[in-house]
């Protein structure tokens, strides 16, 4: 057992109960807070730089697996909530609650997300997730005088107890069919025999318990309100940091453990892959608040991610690295716009983006930019990811997913190009300028020019993740009935 | 055979007892009701020489989880639902359909991979003794033990700052 | 002759009648309540499966589970309670102005 | 071989791009003096390649290459060919006219230029890479800028002072047509990428990795016409046409100017490079049914010109009708025909470009476009008259035009397989002259109307620079082809010999390369 | 040809004597667009030096064989694999001749106009375009190839449709020019594939494929004869290549832009709308008579039309009133005359008829120019006695209409009679046409006459013309009248025919029945006009709508071309593509975009229930077996 490795995971547990004493003690004032929280954020990322990447190894009898994979998307991580607390910072006044028990959830949520890039345990995934949607159930909440965010809590917790306890019970079975919860001995398990019905089952419960992470059809429903209710620092860790811990999650599972049924599952997440970029690109349409229009296009991206799980190739394992950074990168940009811009234009009615570009053109610029970048509009980040994605699925020969996912890029750029139309050819109801923090016009270049760099230059991070995943088991191509007869 | 019997008597009273929370109209008789479910479930764990998990459920189950939802329905005051009988391609009827969909289909799929299951194994030594499991959860599974610490933790700082009243907000904001 | 496969058919009705109680019952509370047994039922399995390998990490696992159930009900009532003093209703149907 | 004419007339505009973000909204005077010499370097460097393309050696040249993703066989690769060195200088023409009449814009100048600039950049990038990733790449980076450039500074198309067409209308069709069109040969291409097994983007490569491995007839069909259709939407080709006039009329002149006279080219293009360069099977199957759809382009696309009022509408519709001849010269995969159809992409590209900014300056000076509303312009604005009439007669295929002689071409190398659709054409040029000379007749001719008394010519050296300019290169070929059609005829001679080449394709399955193989359900 | 011995200087004359109006023409556009005596001396400098090269060039033809007198020079204008096309100077007896008269005529008109044109705004444009209508001109006369012809037979109509509509703010004007570029598009279409064709079937196994006028006419009647062409196809080519001149020698019934054209500045009239533009058609049929004439058909088309057009468009001289109008008829009888005399297997005696025709066609029009200029009045019925204030003008404009009406001695009648007694020779009908449009010929030439020009005066105040204007009045009448006496036919190559007495004859008494006919109609007012008018109402009112072809083409452009199958298509673009198509798609997603959002009911047990019916669809294929 190495301490060493799980030092990440200690500094930002540490931080859950400083963030909270400092809060009760007011210590630094209500607006420091994040200076705070920030600085917990960068002593994990020097610990995090700082571990010798021959440390890599498991922990706590296997359950706990460090490795390039994992280091790659707690790095992620770490940048989400950093931006997220950024956020914060614009929304404190918002947040009518104690600040102190907001950012410890956040870190706590953040702590399961850490848990849950390193995991190589069915139970700890669980207790991981289970983390992170306590976390965030809270935090959609928050606004505890907001009808809408209760109700949005509310339902999260209900659908996501739901999710919880498939989850669980496809764990009892996993667990009964190898008689281990551990990656690698269930793995040994489905190599060596014959995979009775009982487990499929449970891997088919399991499925659906992160299903309902990704935010994936027919398990999104929630999406759309959690994210119309909740506070938007809260929606934006929502739909980058959750959904990715949802599909490192599925990686885990489908190319640590499965990756010999792949015939078992390739075509169910085909199917799932078409529903949800369809359902979510086609509902977002209609819609008229910028973060339910939000909610459903990270259903459409939870679509592509899926195409490219279930190519069931290492090309497809890039992809969504790849395309995770820059959903990131996207995401994090238009929330942020929406979290400066909210207080002044009122409301996140599609109505109040009228004219913004004459408002503040930083911040619409930035919107537009986002926006593409999201829509997948080349040279912006999205683009390369998406690209991948198809690559991939088109190289699993899944030519018919692949066409699904191009038209839905057409899809989506309506959508988006809406809010791109008001922005830009509204006429604002009020012309007051907008007025942006400096913090958060920092944090928006940065991430912008982030957009432009993994649009244009894609080759230094795909080589990153390519070989952050080259000592994964699943690339190595070994199974004993995958060789040909 | 005798352990039969009381497995097919204990089921009946378990499955009787689920049927009630699911369906009584008072919320109080249901959480009763699953106390009773509880009750059943602790005497299989300890058929299954699950003992200290036995305890370890009707302690913390029945002493806590149901007190506290009792405590809130109290505080509520929650009246009675209002009979309103599933019509055909409602949503209620779906639900149970499907329910029992799901069901079945988990019945025939546990009769199916029933040749392919471990069968029970021969308990010669005792295994889960107290200490055993203390060892486990202080060994093998720490990490997963102390996350669901900060786990609790976070549950319960929560569900005090959303509970907490409106004029305590006021105190907390500097 | 006791089966495993006898615990587990328990398991799955008590399953399938949580899932039943979330889908048919209008209070909130009550859909907690449903929600409980169907942690319950995946407590049962892991039991039964821990007997049947001799193994403990199923039991460990029910302490997670049961952790993990009690946390829920203390936030699920949490927010149950904020919802009934914010929408003065606790009827599921009721609860639904984020929609479309 | 390392010169950098290539990497400077890419880079060029984006850079000026950057510049003018950089610059404060007020200083129109350094925006605009940027977007013009940043747009002039580029027309410079465009000439220096034509002039530079060696016709002996042939094949791409100025070539430059970094490798960019090379796991996946992407390289940052440019170079020109007779045919796509052609397009780059009618780019550089089209685009540094466009500079100069975006004079007119007055409002938000600077993010006008951003856009501008971007757009210039992108199908210059389109014009250079031949790496298929790029090429996509920067297809799409071209199609983008036009949802603010005409969102923004367009116009609402009007009938009778009634909305028909509003600019918000217009540009989202344009767009989501334009990328919808994009995806679908981007489908193909990646369908390409994986049956071809070749592991590169790399346009080179591939063609030899394919003349090496042909790919099944039945695949290369499929993914031809996948490419026809997503390439045919911005070609236009009829049925999918119903974006550009639209998007045409609705646009700024400048950018109309762009769009119609050089991104429609982009269709043609990739059809002739990498449909037809790399799919020989495909475009045998398919090219006969592209000739009868191009002779729906010329004939319908002309007849609704006949019926617009709208000066913009009229244009936009004779352009898709135009493209049809491109299109039919596309389809005989006759080198004859190839050479009429870059030549004509050429000079329609010049003639259109001219037409928009004589009608922009019609615009911008009368404020109405609508046809009944016009008349005698020509006492007021001799110069822009003039404009008019040669724009015309270029567009009806008079000699002395390279319109002519691009027709010409395109109908002698048509002959022989498709006299039909050559008779159409010729029928579509009569058509063309009905409704080019209503245009004229209706604009400037009859008597000086009172309304229009303040109307003021072109009447500057620089404000005419841009006529004279594109005036001169249309008349300079037209007069003088035989340079010009030397350096196309090159290229469409090798792109006619590969696709006629006669392949024995293997009759063995194309395998998809899958990592792993499949485990049965068990 | 090496039994010829030219002078070393023959090939830079002649290009000279091509591009000179062109560099004229450039000239013009470049600087002297607005310096007017500039623009004038340039464009005269132009077409007389033309004229001094076609003259040289004359001489050294005359020093040879004449009718073996050939040279050629070209340059590769447009060369690719597979197609290659020159750019040159074809100069033999028949081109000499057409050059001739193009720049001959061409320079006094030129003279004419800095008289007549001094007045106008537009002078250096004017000029700009005569001089670029000259060398297009040129172009199609010293054209080698088909494709070069058809270069200047585009260049020469877009000159035509710019002077047509020179004064454009008259809205007639405008229209007129319009009129006449399309309608010769039209006509250009059919001529465009005719040569396609033609390029088509020019290709043998030996040699690449040619449009040279030399080769072809080498190659083509071996391939007839090997049988690899076969002769409807031929036909086809001929008649799609008839086609061309049907439109710019407008010919029946494609006539109708001529008397339009005459809205054009009155010089214009004379060279293009008379003397040479469109007899283009003409000198074609006559260059690759040959072709014509390998297909029996083709030939009795072009008769036929020639023979109708003639008679047809004679008739409608004689109702009308507008002196231009009734010169531009005349013309098109006339050009009828010459088309017949190809059609008949004479390309000399049409082109001799060309000449004389040339000469006082555009004697009459410049002199009707200067009655207008005098006057300012073009229709006949206001004009009267001008014998007397105008005197140069009238005894021009006499010797003109007598050299038309084919009065022996003058030009008109020699070139009038070989084709006279060709028809004579070869087809009744015909013959008989042409003698009554003959007749008539000079019934409507004498009524123009006696209204306008004798009578009294109506009180127009006319005056006559400058010099500048009458003396090239003066060498027109005189090339008039002596233009039967030079041998033109000889010059072609034609053997001295024997004159036909019978045929002389009957076309003798035919016009002196016509010039009597309007004497005493007209001139001694023996008979009513009113009262023929009222007499002969139905024919006089068919004939006052000219057989209803105006109308017909009108209402063709705009109820069925424009109304209904352009507006047809444009419905269709709007209705069906946009609307149904692309905005039918982008409703249907809308829609279900709206029908996926009912699922979407905010109760969370719809939620909780299709959470349940996914898994259920996830495992449900477990249990299928």
């Amino acid at each position: 057992m190495t301490w060493k490795l799980i030092g990440v995971e200690f500094v930002v547990s540490v931080w859950t109960i400083v963030t909270l004493g400092a809060d009760i003690l007011n210590l630094p004032r209500r607006n420091r807070l994040w200076l705070l929280a920030l600085a917990g954020l960068s002593l994990a990322a020097i610990v995090l730089a700082l571990q010798p990447p021959e440390s890599l190894g498991e922990s706590f009898q296997d359950m706990f697996v460090v490795d390039g994979f994992g280091r790659y998307f707690k790095g992620l991580f770490l940048v989400i909530a950093a931006v997220v607390i950024v956020m914060t910072r614009e929304f404190e006044d918002r947040l009518s609650a104690p600040l102190g028990a907001f950012y410890m959830l956040l870190f706590t949520a953040l702590l399961g997300m850490l848990i849950v890039a390193s995991v190589n345990d069915l139970l700890l995934l669980f207790v991981g997730l289970e983390l992170i949607t306590f976390s965030l159930y809270i935090m959609t909440a928050y606004l505890k005088t907001d009808p809408r965010s209760v109700e949005a809590g509310m339902k999260y917790l209900i659908i996501g107890s739901i999710a919880s306890g498939f989850l669980i019970y496809g764990v009892a079975l996993l667990y009964g069919f190898s008689g281990s919860t551990h990656f690698p001995s269930l793995h040994k398990a489905i190599v060596s025999g014959v995979i009775p019905l009982s487990a499929q089952a449970g891997f088919f419960f399991v499925l659906a318990g992160l299903g309902f992470k990704i935010a994936a059809v027919p398990f999104h429903l929630w999406v759309p309100d959690v994210y119309e209710g909740a506070p938007t620092p809260v929606v934006a860790f929502l739909s980058v940091g959750s959904k990715m811990a949802g599909i490192i999650a599925l990686v885990r599972i489908l190319y640590g453990v499965f990756l010999p049924l792949h015939g078992l599952w390739m075509d169910t997440l085909a199917i799932l892959s078409a529903a949800t970029m369809l359902y979510g690109n086609l509902a977002a349409i209609v819609q008229t608040n910028i973060k339910r229009l939000l909610g459903y296009s990270s259903i459409g991206h939870a679509g592509y991610l899926l195409m490219a799980l279930s190519s069931g190739s290492s090309l497809g394992v890039s992809a969504v690295g790849y395309y995770l950074l820059a959903y990131l990168v996207s995401n994090l940009t238009v929330f942020l716009v929406i979290v400066a811009a909210s207080k002044t234009i009122g409301g996140d009615h599609l109505e109040a983006y009228n004219g913004l570009s004459k408002r503040s053109p930083a911040l619409a610029g930035a919107l537009f930019l986002g926006l593409l970048s999201l829509a997948g509009v080349p040279p912006l980040a999205g683009f390369s990811g998406k690209l991948l994605i198809l690559l991939a699925g088109a190289q699993a020969g899944q030519l018919w997913l692949v066409t699904i996912g191009a038209l839905n890029v057409a899809l989506s750029l309506y959508y988006y190009l809406m809010i791109v139309k008001r922005m830009y050819l509204g006429t604002p109801i009020n012309p007051s300028v907008i007025r942006v923090h400096p913090v958060t016009h920092t944090t928006l270049i940065l991430l912008v020019l982030g957009i432009f760099v993994l649009g244009i230059f894609q080759n230094p991070f795909l080589q990153q993740i390519q070989s952050a995943i080259e000592n994964q088991q699943w690339t190595r191509p070994q199974f004993p009935n995958a060789e040909p007869p | 055979m005798g352990e039969l019997l009381l497995f097919y008597l204990i089921a009946a009273l378990m499955v009787a007892a689920a049927l009630s929370v699911v369906g009584s109209r008072l919320p109080i008789y249901s959480v009763l009701s699953l106390l009773v479910v509880m009750g059943c479930q602790a005497v299989f764990f300890v058929m299954l020489h699950a003992y200290f998990v036995a305890a370890i459920q009707l302690l913390l189950y029945a002493g806590a989880v149901l007190v506290l939802f009792l405590f809130v329905i109290m505080l509520l005051q929650l009246s009675p639902e209002a009979v309103a009988y599933p019509r055909l391609l409602s949503r209620p009827a779906i639900g149970i359909t499907a329910a029992f969909g799901l069901f079945l289909i988990l019945r025939t799929v546990f009769f199916r991979s029933l040749a392919q299951e471990p069968p029970l194994a021969d308990l010669s030594r005792p295994h889960s003794t107290v200490e055993a499991i203390a060892h486990a959860l202080m060994t093998k599974y720490l990490l997963p033990f102390e996350l669901t610490s900060l786990l609790i933790l976070a549950a319960l700082i929560g569900a005090v700052t959303l509970a907490k009243q409106q004029a305590s907000d006021s105190r907390l904001k500097r | 002759m006791l089966t495993l496969t006898h615990y587990l058919i328990v398991s799955a009705a008590l399953f399938a009648m949580g899932i039943a109680g979330i889908l048919i019952r209008r209070n909130i509370l009550m859909i907690l309540l449903a929600i409980e047994l169907m942690f319950n039922a995946a407590n049962l399995a892991f039991i039964a499966y821990a007997r049947a390998w001799a193994d403990l990490g199923g039991q460990i696992a029910v302490f997670f589970v049961i952790t993990v159930a009690a946390a829920e009900v203390t936030v699920g009532l949490a927010i149950a309670i904020l919802l009934s003093r914010q929408l003065n209703t606790l009827n599921a149907d009721e609860v639904s102005r984020l929609k479309g | 071989m390392s010169s950098p004419l290539l990497a400077i007339i890419l880079l060029s505009p984006l850079v000026g791009a950057l510049i003018i973000s950089a610059l404060p909204p007020q200083n129109l005077l350094g925006i605009r003096r940027i977007a013009v010499s940043s747009s002039a370097l580029c027309l410079v460097c465009a000439l220096g390649v034509i002039l530079s393309y060696d016709t002996v050696k042939a094949g791409y040249q100025q070539q430059i290459y970094l490798p960019w993703i090379p796991s996946l066989g992407i390289g940052f690769h440019l170079g020109v060919d007779g045919i796509s060195s052609v397009l780059v200088l009618l780019h550089g023409l089209c685009a540094f006219s466009g500079v100069l009449i975006s004079y007119a814009i007055t409002q938000q100048v600077k993010e006008y230029f951003i856009f501008y600039l971007t757009l210039i950049a992108g199908v210059f990038g389109v014009f250079l890479s031949i790496d298929v990733f790029f090429f996509y790449f920067f297809y799409e980076m071209a199609v983008i800028p036009m949802y603010p450039l005409i969102g923004i500074w367009g116009s609402d198309v009007k009938e009778e002072g009634v909305v028909r067409f509003s600019k918000e209308y217009a540009t989202m069709k344009l767009t989501i047509y334009l990328t919808l069109g994009a995806v679908i040969a981007l489908i193909g291409l990646l369908w390409l990428y994986v049956s071809s097994g070749s592991h590169t983007f790399d346009l080179i490569q591939m063609q030899q990795h394919l003349d090496n491995h042909p790919l099944a007839v039945s695949v290369q069909r499929s993914i031809f016409l996948l490419l026809l259709i997503g390439f045919g939407f911005i070609a236009p080709m009829w049925p999918f046409h119903s974006w550009s006039p639209i998007g045409h009329a609705a646009a700024p002149s400048a950018v109309s100017m762009l769009h119609a006279g050089v991104l429609m080219k982009l269709g043609s293009y990739a059809i002739i490079r990498l449909a037809i360069g790399l799919l020989p099977e495909g475009a045998k199957f398919w090219l006969p049914w592209v000739a009868g759809l191009c002779v729906m382009n010329i004939l319908y696309g002309g007849l609704v010109a006949m019926a617009q009022k709208d000066l913009k509408l009229v244009i936009g519709y004779s352009s898709s009708s135009h493209m049809g001849y491109v299109l039919l010269g596309t389809a005989c995969l006759t080198s004859l025909a190839l050479d009429g159809a870059v030549l004509l992409m050429f000079a329609h590209g010049l003639m259109t470009a001219l037409a928009f900014a004589m009608i922009g300056h019609i615009y911008d000076q009368t404020h109405t476009r609508y046809l009944p509303d016009l008349g005698g312009l020509a006492h007021q604005v001799p110069f822009i008259a003039t404009c008019g009439v040669i724009a015309a007669m270029a567009s009806s295929g008079l000699p002395g035009f390279a319109n002519f002689v691009a027709e010409t071409l395109v109908f002698v190398g048509a002959w022989d397989s498709h006299p039909v659709a050559v008779a159409c054409g010729v029928v579509g040029l009569v058509i063309t002259a009905v409704y080019m000379l209503r245009l004229v007749r209706g604009t400037f001719f009859g008597p000086a109307l009172r309304s229009f008394a303040s109307v003021r010519d072109a009447s500057s050296p620089f404000s005419r620079l841009s006529y004279a300019l594109l005036i001169g290169v249309l008349l300079f070929i037209g007069c003088w082809p035989r340079p010009i059609l030397k350096i196309i005829d090159v290229s469409a001679q090798s792109i006619v010999a590969r696709a006629l080449r006669q392949h024995q394709p293997e009759p063995e399955p194309e395998t998809i390369p899958v990592e792993w193989v499949k485990v049965p359900n068990p | 040809m090496p039994d010829i011995h030219l002078s070393p200087f023959i090939s830079c004359l002649s290009w000279t004597l091509l591009l000179a109006p062109l560099i004229a023409a450039s000239a013009i556009w470049l600087f002297g667009i607005h310096r007017r005596r500039l623009a004038a001396n340039l464009a005269l400098t132009g077409m007389v030096t033309s004229f001094g090269c076609a003259l040289w060039v004359f001489d050294q033809a005359l020093r040879q064989h004449s009718h073996a007198f050939a040279w050629e020079s070209s340059v590769e204008w447009l060369s690719v694999p597979g197609f290659t096309v020159s750019f040159g100077v074809l100069l033999d007896p028949l081109s000499l001749l057409m050059t001739l008269i193009v720049t001959g005529v061409g320079s006094l008109i030129f003279l004419y106009s800095t008289a007549y044109m001094k007045a106008d705004a537009a002078f250096s444009r004017y000029f700009g375009v005569l001089s670029l209508f000259a060398f297009s001109m040129l172009t199609i006369v010293l054209s080698p190839n088909w494709i070069q012809l058809f270069i200047g037979w585009e260049l020469v109509g877009f000159c035509s449709y710019l002077l047509i509509g020179h004064w454009y703010a008259k809205p007639s004007a405008a229209e007129a020019g319009k009129k006449a570029f399309m309608v010769n598009r039209v006509a250009d279409c059919g001529f465009l594939l005719g040569i396609l064709a033609l390029w088509g079937i020019s290709g043998s196994a030996a040699s690449e494929r040619t449009l040279h006028f030399h080769s072809l006419q080498a190659r083509l009647p071996d391939l007839i004869a090997s049988g690899a062409i076969p002769s409807s196809l031929l036909t086809l080519v001929g008649l799609l290549l008839f086609c061309g001149p049907i439109g710019k020698s407008a010919q029946f019934p494609l006539h109708v832009w001529l008397p339009d054209a005459m809205e054009g500045p009155t010089p214009v009239s004379a060279l293009i709308h008379a003397a040479t533009m469109v007899a283009a058609g003409v000198y074609l049929l006559c260059r690759s008579f040959w072709l014509f004439a390998m297909s029996p058909v083709t030939l009795s088309t072009i008769a036929w039309v020639g023979g109708l057009s003639a008679i047809l468009s004679a008739l409608l001289a004689v109702v009308e009133q507008d002196l231009k109008r009734i010169l531009a008829y005349s013309t098109l009888s006339q050009l009828g005359y010459m088309v017949m005399a190809v059609g008949l297997g004479s390309p000399i005696a049409g082109m001799y008829h060309l000449s004389t025709h040339a000469f006082f066609k555009a004697l009459l029009f410049l002199a009707a120019g200067s009655v207008i200029h005098g006057t300012h009045q073009q229709d006949i019925r206001k004009l009267g006695a001008l014998r007397r204030s105008m005197p140069w003008t009238s005894g021009s404009f006499a010797i003109g209409s007598l050299a038309l009406c084919g009065i022996p001695g003058l030009s008109g009648f020699f070139s009038k009679d070989a084709i006279l007694v060709l028809a004579h020779e070869r087809n009744a009908i015909l013959y008989w046409l042409a003698v009554s449009t003959a007749g008539l010929t000079a019934f409507y030439i004498g009524r123009a006459w006696f209204v306008a020009f004798t009578g009294t005066s109506h009180g127009t105040h006319a005056h006559e013309s400058p010099p500048i204007m009458t003396g090239p009045l003066s060498i027109l009448a005189v090339l008039s009248i002596v233009g039967g006496y030079l041998g033109i036919p000889h010059f072609l190559g034609h053997p001295n025919e024997t004159i036909h007495w019978q045929v002389v004859f009957t076309s003798i008494s035919a016009a002196g029945i016509g010039l009597a006919l309007s004497w005493l109609i007209y001139g001694r007012h023996w008979l009513s006009a009113q009262k023929l008018v009222l007499a002969l109402a139905v024919p006089y009112s068919f004939l006052q709508r000219r057989y209803g072809i105006d109308e017909f083409y009108n209402a063709y452009v705009t109820h069925i071309q424009q109304r209904f199958i352009a507006g047809f298509c444009a419905w269709f673009e709007r209705a069906c593509i946009i609307r149904i198509g692309v905005n039918g798609i982008a409703w249907t997603t809308y829609y279900a975009s709206w029908l996926i959002r009912l699922w979407q009911t905010g109760k969370v047990q719809t939620y909780a229930l299709t959470f349940l019916i996914g898994v259920l669809g996830l495992i449900f294929h477990l249990i299928r077996q």
